[in-house]
């Protein structure tokens, strides 16, 4: 059952993943990547990840994504018009890509022990959200904080690439 | 506070002073002047029945490296500061002030000084390496903007083989200074020799295999590698032949006093690197298995550029390659690894860099007033300046090693020394140290034949026209060619003189 | 004043006076000459005091140059007989020489240097002679050769004088390479540059016996060098653009003979290499007859001189290659320094008459014109040639039938060579005395010519003494004790006789009346090629090779070491800017291919 | 049958994948910027799927992994932000959002 | 928690932040802003040398205090300041290029966000931790992608920005997912930690560590500019500000180099790894030297020249750390980054100041600075010497003991690789130095005037340049 759950949401996760890459409308695009986020949301639920799987739709297949759609539509991008087929880029994009998954399939297949099953979870009653946050503001205090500055230097940022010149 | 700092100082002070805004011209004589006359008495202040370093100070500079700002001299060194002093004075004086930057000009003269002088000072490898560096920019700039003919190739040619060969031969001395044992390791050139006396250096000399797809095409051991980086190093700094076209293209393009400096002072520093760093550590069953193709290639300056020289067609070229030429003599004196070609090669250091100065500065009078220095368009010249010819008549001779000059005496010992080099006894006969020699005194006649034909084309035959009313020699280059002819003369004569200095800080087993 | 010390102040006396003259010389032209001429007249009669002292053989050395581990070389001088013989036959033709310039130079201009190359020469040649070693001989070698480099080029305006000083140099130069070598090998073989040491250990050397012969041959190269041997004597003739009193003193009395002087110095070493002392002999037999045949097609007065200096001067060779002694070459030395000085002298007063003439065919009938002249020059002709018979007759005749005698003992070839030399000699001296001063004028300046001052005929008296009798048997025994080999036919004698004789004759036969050569024979008139040849070779060997050097090094070692390294470097930068091509698509692209590459060496390999 | 950490793996290495071919396909920055967060998004995938599978020692999911993916798309959001406003900069400046017209500087 | 949140990195992020406020409540003249700036982390900077604070209270295995983390925090101080002082210079030019309403509008932040960019390099050098590592290297990053994008109207800069944010996002990817493998297969974030699990990581592991370990080494060659990954270097150097270009080269790469020493140093000790490692590091370091030295040769802009040399100067650096086996590695890459910051700043400083007067950055805007003005060209002078390496001057000893630490571990081909691209070096170099001494001066160009300021900079950087030349003692010590 969670194998095909897993085969579900995975198949969707590509395809959707994919029609970002082939779709030429950026509006298709953007939209394609926000099923595909969900569908990895999904996986994370499949992998007892609750809050992360939330925060993956609330912030990246809402936020960030409507940033995204917000963009395209102010920009009025059209979809990418064909110039010329970069026969040189595909091929040369084509080689990387399949080195890389060869690269990929190596480690992966080469690794000792990894199709095991999962295993279960000792406290299953303890929260996720409660762990994650244990872990983010005790043990990982510092890091946090630096996240904070952060998040400050980008909207200082955005702030100053955005000013708009006063005529 | 060693006063070896002073010397060093002094043209730095000079220059200083010069860019400060003071007239740049009497500043750089009087820094020259005075730096000579530190020099002189620092000669008679040297303790000669005490013999080594002297006059020694050290301050730590990289103490977890063994390196230590060490001055100090020993009878060589005060012979090669002696050299440095007398041809910056000359050459200070006989510069004749460019029209722009003359504040630069003396400048970039007195830090090669500098340079030269620092070097021959230090008793540290790595300081000793480190201001000959200093001398590089002050070229490049003085050929770059003062130099004449094809002067930017040339200062271009110059600045970037010299850096490639210092490069390597640093990494030539890190691998020197790695080869010591751990704990011990230093830059100061007593150290390295006494751990090459205790036999401490190389004690732990690795093997290193080069091969190809299962064909092991090099073997070599650490020791070796040290060697022929230093060597090689060294001897592009010097222009050992193949990597000699560096020298008499700068030279010819170089403002004399540039040229008088680099040739007769700066280039010296690798053969006396060699002298210092080469010969006294490596016992022979490392270096010998590299004579012969260091004695092709020596050769190959002696024979050879000798043979280029002859074709050349212009004075300042001939001069170049002619320089280029007696180092091949001064590494055939190194490379016999004996006390006597030691001592020749130490002696014509001194001899070549007084007699090509001469010349240097001759051949930059010469231009300066005709303009040109082709063989073709000069002609009779001893009719209207006959002190000049008779000048360059002396330089000349000193140069191809007539008796009575310096350079003939160091020759002599270079041609024993090499001739008795490699001979376990004296039985055997012509091994490739004698083959060598023989081609090496045939050299004798080549550098004859070049001179003289340069003295026949410039200053004999019938006097050309144009050069009716060229000006005679004027009198303060004249008394500085003169000074270092005299000098070549007297140290001709009783070689014993600089002998004594030099010969104690030379002695081989 | 001791016999230690005279030797020194000999020597160095006229280098003295050589760089007194150099600095103040040129102000005042008196005060140059008076400068030389004293110091030659200074070393003149300390010569011939100290010849009258008796021979001892005293340590006179101090070292020059001497390093820790052992090597020395000395400085000293050797005050025995043989030196002592030349140091007078030197310092008595040298002051008569230098007096005759005052007259034969009054209107030159260079006068101080002039005189300053003469007494730098003298310097030079006196150090020859004292050397006692090797280094020393070759340091005052060389020494001799730049001081005749600056006085054949006296006239350094004048392209073929300054071509000549230059050939003279290097010629020079190509003997005293060997000379080097062979410094070298007895260096190697003996340890020792010092002649009497040498001379020492040679018994000891006997097993060594083909070292002994190269390293002798290659001493004997300087001698080739030096006294104008074949195949280096082409110098010598085109020495002769130099002043005449430089020639009759550099280049036939005292100089050139250095090359036998230094192997007379040298014979106790030769006496034990009979293969070296071979071809010794062969060098200076085939040279004199070359010479003398060269010498009968030269129409130069001087050139004439010149060939016959070379012709004498391979008798001395050849003597020193058969005889028992080195009295026997050194006789003829003796003699020949005198009157071929002599014959010079006459050539340069001549020379002066007819306004610088040299061409004998423009001369002709002087002898009323130029008395003394003529008196001199028959003297010396005489001679040269060797007149006389039975047990009289002129100086050369004693010397050079010595040699004659001795060589046929030798090798009856080279003897017999040796013999027709001898009529060679006879005939173009007789040629030159014949169309010179008898016959009949062929130029204005032969009829206008007249004596030459007084200060330039009393040398030539002087000269023409010695001329005459040096070589009688009891001023011989003075400086020579030689020996007549034995078993020789008397035969030789009248051959002899017979040769000058019919020399002579041909020649009055030939030259009597004659405008002009009425013989022309290309070979000899062109001087058996050897110039061209040497001209061909040099052109084409060593300037080519020069040429092709400087080629190569341009062209082949500068691209190698420096054109393709700089530019092909540059080149690979200029190319892989071209990577950087601004696409951001290609930059992720390399990005992409960076990282496939890198991982797979991190994992795959 | 519950799937392994293999299939996790390999799924997000695919969409790692995807996202860099994308980065090397595609000729719009926005695009460009989205195929990024793919990439970002399959890191996050395989960190949640180590962390579920390699329990602690307590025998908990190991958080370390679920905290960085949680700073991930922390900076990944202010990432966005600060991209698109570079990208709306130079579209005012430009009017395309094209890199092959963004050559300006080379070689 | 005072004591945490007094740590160095706070106060530079307070001392922002009480900018920020400054910038937006007062309408001070934005010099004073950035004068402030200076004074404050000059202050900082004073404060880094008293007695730091006690080990322990930062949380283990995150936060590092060591030596080397000090010696770099210093030196982010610095280039900050200098930083700083170089957009102080640079304002003018900047101002053109913004679109503001009122004058000095953006300025305040072109001067602020340096420090916060200055707080996260120090967390980063401190950084033991891949997810501090991570988080702080973001925020440099953020940082960066606004400086360099920052001058809107300049299409150079937003092509710049543009060119940056997407490789930087590009490598931040590959750093992520090689972080996730390596967190994934050793259950440790903490570089400690990792290191005392390794000995343990099952042999079959080693494959995919290879793989996490490799894509994290690919983002930090990204950082350092390593070749294949220096793309964006020489169009993003160019494009930026100046000021920002020198501080990306210098402390964005000094602190990359710090990272990429601390990250690799756990696995050195499984040999079958620290010898893949090493020779990965041997070809990235050959490449890259080979790269730089050889693409800079025919470079005619100054900007792109300094670009193509920050490449050369990562492939010495990367020798040294290639060199790890030599225990000398790490000092002489930490005394060669100090060089690395006086020569590159001072060569900046230079290049502001002619770049404001005739407007171009290209070398032949040199020509004759010799002559116009002496003290820029004697500066830049000192800086192209020691940027070639000649002695006297801290480059030529950065490259001693880089070359020394090769020969100790054996790395040959490295060192001889190195001796001639310095030879090509001093081409690229020299070229400079020939546009101001050699070259005529174009008709009427006017003299350079030079601040006071500036002229104490110069004179400061090149005194340092020359002393730690010649005497590198003390800051070998702080190394060590």
């Amino acid at each position: 059952m969670q194998l095909v759950l897993f085969w579900i949401f995975a198949i969707l996760m590509l395809a959707f993943g994919l029609g970002v890459v082939f779709l030429r409308n950026p509006v298709s695009s953007a939209l394609s990547l926000v099923m595909s986020f969900v569908a990895l949301a999904a996986l994370f639920i499949t992998l007892d990840a609750f809050f992360i799987g939330i925060i993956q739709i609330l912030v990246y297949a809402g936020a960030v994504m409507v940033l995204f759609l917000f963009i395209i539509m102010l920009l009025d991008l059209r979809s990418e018009q064909t110039r010329r087929l970069n026969l040189a880029a595909w091929t040369g994009g084509g080689l990387v890509v399949a080195g890389f998954l060869g690269l990929l399939a190596k480690v992966i297949f080469t690794l000792p022990g990894f199709d095991f099953e999962k295993p279960p979870i000792s406290r299953p009653e303890i929260s996720d959200v409660a762990m994650v946050g244990w872990t983010l503001f005790h043990k990982f205090n510092l890091p946090f904080q630096i996240i904070g500055v952060l998040l400050l230097v980008a909207t200082v940022g955005v702030v100053l690439l955005s000013k708009r010149e006063l005529k | 506070m060693s006063p070896l700092l002073a010397l060093i100082l002094l043209p730095i002070a000079g220059a200083v002073f010069g860019l400060a805004g003071f007239p740049a011209r009497k500043a750089a004589i009087t820094a020259a002047a005075l730096n000579l006359v530190a020099c002189v008495a620092l000669l008679a202040s040297y303790q000669f029945d005490q013999g080594g370093f002297q006059f020694l100070s050290s301050c730590p500079a990289l103490p977890s490296l063994g390196i230590s700002f060490t001055l100090g001299a020993d009878g060589l060194s005060l012979g090669m500061l002696l050299l440095s002093t007398v041809v910056t004075l000359a050459a200070v004086c006989v510069a004749r002030a460019p029209q722009n930057n003359v504040h630069w000009f003396y400048a970039s003269l007195l830090f090669i000084s500098a340079g030269a002088i620092g070097a021959f000072a230090s008793v540290d490898a790595f300081f000793f390496y480190m201001f000959h560096e200093l001398a590089l920019i002050p070229t490049f700039l003085l050929i770059g903007i003062w130099g004449s003919g094809d002067r930017q190739a040339a200062a271009w040619k110059i600045t970037v083989y010299l850096a490639f060969g210092s490069f390597v031969l640093l990494i030539g001395l890190i691998g020197l200074y790695l080869s010591m044992p751990v704990g011990a390791r230093s830059f100061d050139m007593r150290a390295i020799a006494e751990h090459a006396q205790m036999g401490t250096l190389f004690a732990h000399d690795t093997v290193h295999s080069f091969s190809i797809f299962g064909f092991e095409y090099l073997s070599i051991t650490h020791a070796q590698v040290v060697y022929l980086l230093l060597f090689l190093g060294f001897g592009v700094l010097v222009s050992l032949f193949p990597f000699h076209t560096w020298a008499p293209q700068a030279y010819a393009s170089a403002p004399a006093p540039a040229a008088m400096l680099h040739a007769g002072v700066l280039k010296k520093f690798g053969l006396y690197g060699i002298i210092r760093l080469v010969t006294p550590i490596f016992p022979p069953h490392i270096a010998s298995p590299f004579n012969t193709l260091l004695l092709v290639l020596l050769l190959g300056n002696i024979l050879y550029v000798g043979l280029v020289t002859i074709s050349q067609r212009k004075l300042d070229l001939m001069l170049g390659y002619s320089s280029v030429m007696h180092m091949g003599y001064i590494f055939l004196g190194l490379v016999a690894w004996n006390q006597i070609g030691l001592n020749g090669a130490a002696f014509m250091l001194i001899a070549h860099g007084l007699s090509i100065a001469a010349l240097f500065a001759l051949s930059g009078e010469l231009r300066e007033r005709t303009g040109t220095l082709d063989f073709g368009e000069l002609g009779g010249l001893a009719k209207v300046v006959p002190t000049f010819g008779l000048l360059f008549g002396f330089a000349a001779m000193a140069s191809i090693g007539l008796p009575g000059f310096a350079n003939f005496a160091g020759e002599l010992m270079v041609f024993f020394g090499a001739f008795s080099a490699g001979v376990p006894s004296r039985d055997s006969f012509f091994n490739n140290f004698q083959i060598a020699t023989v081609i090496a005194v045939w050299g004798v006649v080549i550098s004859a034949v070049y001179m003289l034909r340069a003295y026949r084309r410039i200053f004999m035959g019938p006097l050309v026209d144009r050069w009716k009313s060229l000006a005679e020699i004027a009198p303060l280059p004249k008394l500085c060619v003169a000074g270092l002819i005299l000098l070549l003369l007297v140290v001709g004569f009783c070689p014993q003189l600089l002998l004594n200095l030099i010969s104690p800080a030379l002695i081989r087993p | 004043m001791n016999a230690a010390t005279v030797p020194w102040i000999i020597l160095f006396t006229p280098l003295i006076a050589a760089v007194v003259i150099l600095f103040f010389g040129k102000y005042s032209k008196p005060f140059s000459a008076g400068v030389a001429i004293g110091a030659a007249l200074i070393c003149g009669f300390l010569s011939w005091w100290l010849f009258g002292q008796p021979d001892a053989t005293v340590a006179n050395s101090f070292s020059w140059l001497s390093l820790p581990g052992g090597f020395t070389i000395p400085i000293g001088v050797t005050v025995d007989h043989l030196s002592k013989v030349m140091l007078v036959v030197v310092n008595t033709i040298a002051p008569i020489v230098f007096i005759y310039s005052l007259g034969y130079m009054a209107h030159e201009e260079g006068y101080w240097r002039y005189f300053a190359g003469l007494s730098l020469f003298l310097f030079s040649m006196l150090g020859i002679v004292l050397a006692d070693n090797f280094l020393m001989m070759f340091i005052f070698w060389e020494l001799v050769g730049v001081s005749s480099y600056i006085l054949i080029g006296h006239y350094y305006s004048k392209d073929s004088a300054a071509d000549a000083s230059k050939q003279a140099f290097l010629v020079n130069r190509i003997g005293d390479f060997g000379f080097m070598l062979g410094i070298l090998t007895f260096w190697g073989l003996t340890g020792s540059v010092v002649f009497s040491e040498i001379f020492q250990k040679i018994p000891a050397l006997e097993t060594h016996g083909l070292y002994l012969a190269i390293a002798c041959v290659l001493i004997f190269c300087g001698t080739v060098g030096k006294s104008a041997q074949l195949p280096l004597h082409v110098w010598l003739p085109n020495s002769m653009e130099g002043p005449t009193p430089v020639s009759s003193l550099l280049h036939a009395a005292t100089m050139v003979a250095a090359g036998v002087y230094m192997l007379a110095r040298f014979f106790p070493v030769l006496e034990h290499v009979p293969d070296a002392r071979l071809v010794i002999a062969w060098v200076g037999g085939i040279t004199c007859l070359a010479a003398g045949l060269m010498a009968t097609q030269q129409n130069d007065i001087k050139r004439i001189l010149a060939y016959s200096t070379i012709s004498q001067l391979g008798y001395m060779v050849l003597g020193v290659g058969v005889a028992e002694t080195w009295d026997v070459p050194m006789f003829h030395l003796f003699t020949h320094a005198f009157f071929k000085c002599l014959l010079f002298l006459c050539a340069g007063s001549v020379i002066v008459s007819m306004h610088h003439e040299q061409d004998i065919w423009k001369m002709g009938a002087l002898k009323n014109k130029m008395p003394f002249t003529f008196l001199c020059t028959i003297a010396g002709t005489l001679a040269l040639t060797g007149f006389g018979f039975g047990s009289f007759g002129f100086s050369g005749f004693y010397s050079k039938d010595l040699i004659i005698l001795w060589a046929l003992a030798k090798s009856p070839f080279l003897g017999w060579i040796a013999v027709l030399t001898a009529g060679l000699t006879a005939f173009y001296m007789f040629r030159l005395l014949i169309v010179v001063f008898l016959s009949i004028p062929r130029s204005e300046e032969a009829k206008k010519a007249h004596e030459s001052p007084l200060i330039m005929v009393i040398p030539l008296i002087l000269l023409a003494l010695p001329a005459i009798g040096a070589g009688w048997p009891f001023i011989e025994h003075i400086f020579f004790k030689t020996t007549e080999p034995t078993d020789v036919p008397h035969i030789v004698h009248f051959a002899l006789l017979a040769m000058f004789l019919g020399g002579a004759g041909l020649a009055w036969a030939l030259y009597a009346r004659a405008v002009k050569d009425p013989v022309f024979i290309p070979l000899f008139a062109n001087r058996l090629y050897i110039d061209y040849l040497y001209t061909w070779i040099v052109k084409v060997f060593h300037d080519g090779l020069a040429w092709l050097a400087g080629w190569a090094d341009r062209w082949i070692v500068d691209l190698f070491v420096a054109q393709i390294p700089s530019k092909l470097t540059w080149a690979c930068g200029y190319v892989m800017r071209f990577l950087q091509i601004g696409n951001i698509q290609a930059y992720a692209f390399f990005f992409g291919a960076g990282v496939v590459g890198l991982i797979y060496l991190l994992i795959a390999r | 049958m519950t799937p392994t950490l293999a299939h996790y793996l390999i799924v997000s290495g695919v969409l790692f994948t995807i996202g860099l071919a994308g980065v090397m396909l595609r000729r719009n920055i926005i695009i460009i910027f989205m195929c990024l967060e793919l990439m970002l998004n399959a890191a996050n995938l395989s960190l949640v799927a180590f962390s579920r599978y390699n329990l602690s020692m307590e025998g908990m999911p190991n958080y370390n992994g679920q905290v960085l993916v949680f700073f991930i798309i922390t900076v990944a959001a202010a990432e966005v932000a600060v991209g698109l406003a570079i990208i709306v900069a130079l579209f005012r400046a430009r009017q395309t959002t094209h890199v092959e017209d963004l050559d300006r500087m080379k070689f | 928690m005072t004591a945490f949140l007094l740590s160095p990195e706070f106060r530079v992020v307070f001392l922002g932040i009480f900018l920020l406020m400054l910038d937006s409540f007062t309408s001070a003249n934005k010099r004073y802003i950035a004068w402030a700036g200076i004074i404050g982390l000059v202050v900082l900077f004073g404060f880094s040398f008293l007695p730091g604070l006690p080990e322990g209270v930062f949380p283990a295995g995150f936060y590092l205090s060591d030596p080397t983390a000090i010696f770099f925090k210093r030196y982010m101080l610095l280039a900050t300041i200098l930083t700083i002082a170089l957009a102080l210079d640079y304002s003018r030019v900047y101002e053109e290029f913004i679109p503001a309403g009122r004058p000095g509008a953006g300025l305040g932040e072109f001067y602020i966000l340096p420090i916060f960019a200055c707080a996260g390099l120090m967390w980063l050098v401190s950084a033991a931790d891949f997810i501090m590592i991570f988080v702080s290297l973001e925020l440099v990053t953020m940082c960066f992608y606004v400086l360099v994008a920052s001058m809107r109207k300049n299409l150079l800069s937003l092509e710049a920005g543009v060119k940056y944010l997407i490789l930087g996002a590009l490598s931040t990817g590959f750093l992520v997912y090689g972080i996730t493998w390596v967190i994934g297969l050793t259950g440790q974030t903490s570089l400690e930690g990792i290191r005392g699990v390794l000995p343990i990581v099952p042999q079959g592991y080693q494959v995919a560590l290879m793989f996490g370990l490799g894509l994290v080494l690919v983002a930090l060659g990204f950082k350092v500019a390593a070749v294949p990954f220096q793309f964006w270097v020489p169009d993003v150097y160019q494009g930026a500000p100046t000021p920002v270009t020198a501080y990306l080269s210098v402390a964005s790469k000094a602190a990359g180099f710090v990272v990429l020493m601390r990250v690799i140093e756990p696995f050195l000790i499984v040999p079958g790894l620290e010898q893949k490692i090493v020779s990965v590091l041997t070809v990235l370091a050959a490449l890259t030297l080979i790269y730089g030295n050889l693409a800079a040769l025919p470079q005619i802009n100054f900007k792109r020249l300094l670009a193509y040399s920050s490449i050369a100067h990562a492939g010495y650096l990367l020798v040294g750390v290639a060199s790890v086996g030599a225990d000398a590695s790490g000092p002489a890459v930490g005394f060669y980054l100090g060089g690395y910051l006086l020569m590159t700043f001072l060569a900046f400083l230079v290049l502001v100041h002619v770049g404001r007067v005739t407007g171009g950055d290209d070398i032949s805007d040199f020509n004759g600075l010799g002559r116009r003005s002496p003290v820029l060209a004697l500066g830049l002078l000192i800086a192209m010497l020691s940027l070639a390496g000649l002695p006297f001057t801290v480059g030529f000893l950065g490259k001693f003991l880089i070359f020394e630490a090769a020969m100790q571990s054996h790395q040959y081909l490295l060192v001889v690789l190195g001796a001639v691209t310095v030879a090509c070096g001093f081409y690229y170099y020299l070229k400079v130095v020939r546009a101001m001494y050699w070259q005529p001066v174009v008709a009427d160009a006017p003299d350079i005037a030079v601040p006071a300021f500036t002229k104490l900079l110069i004179a400061l950087l090149s005194a340092a340049i020359i002393i730690f030349g010649i005497y590198p003692q003390p800051l070998l010590a702080m190394l060590r």
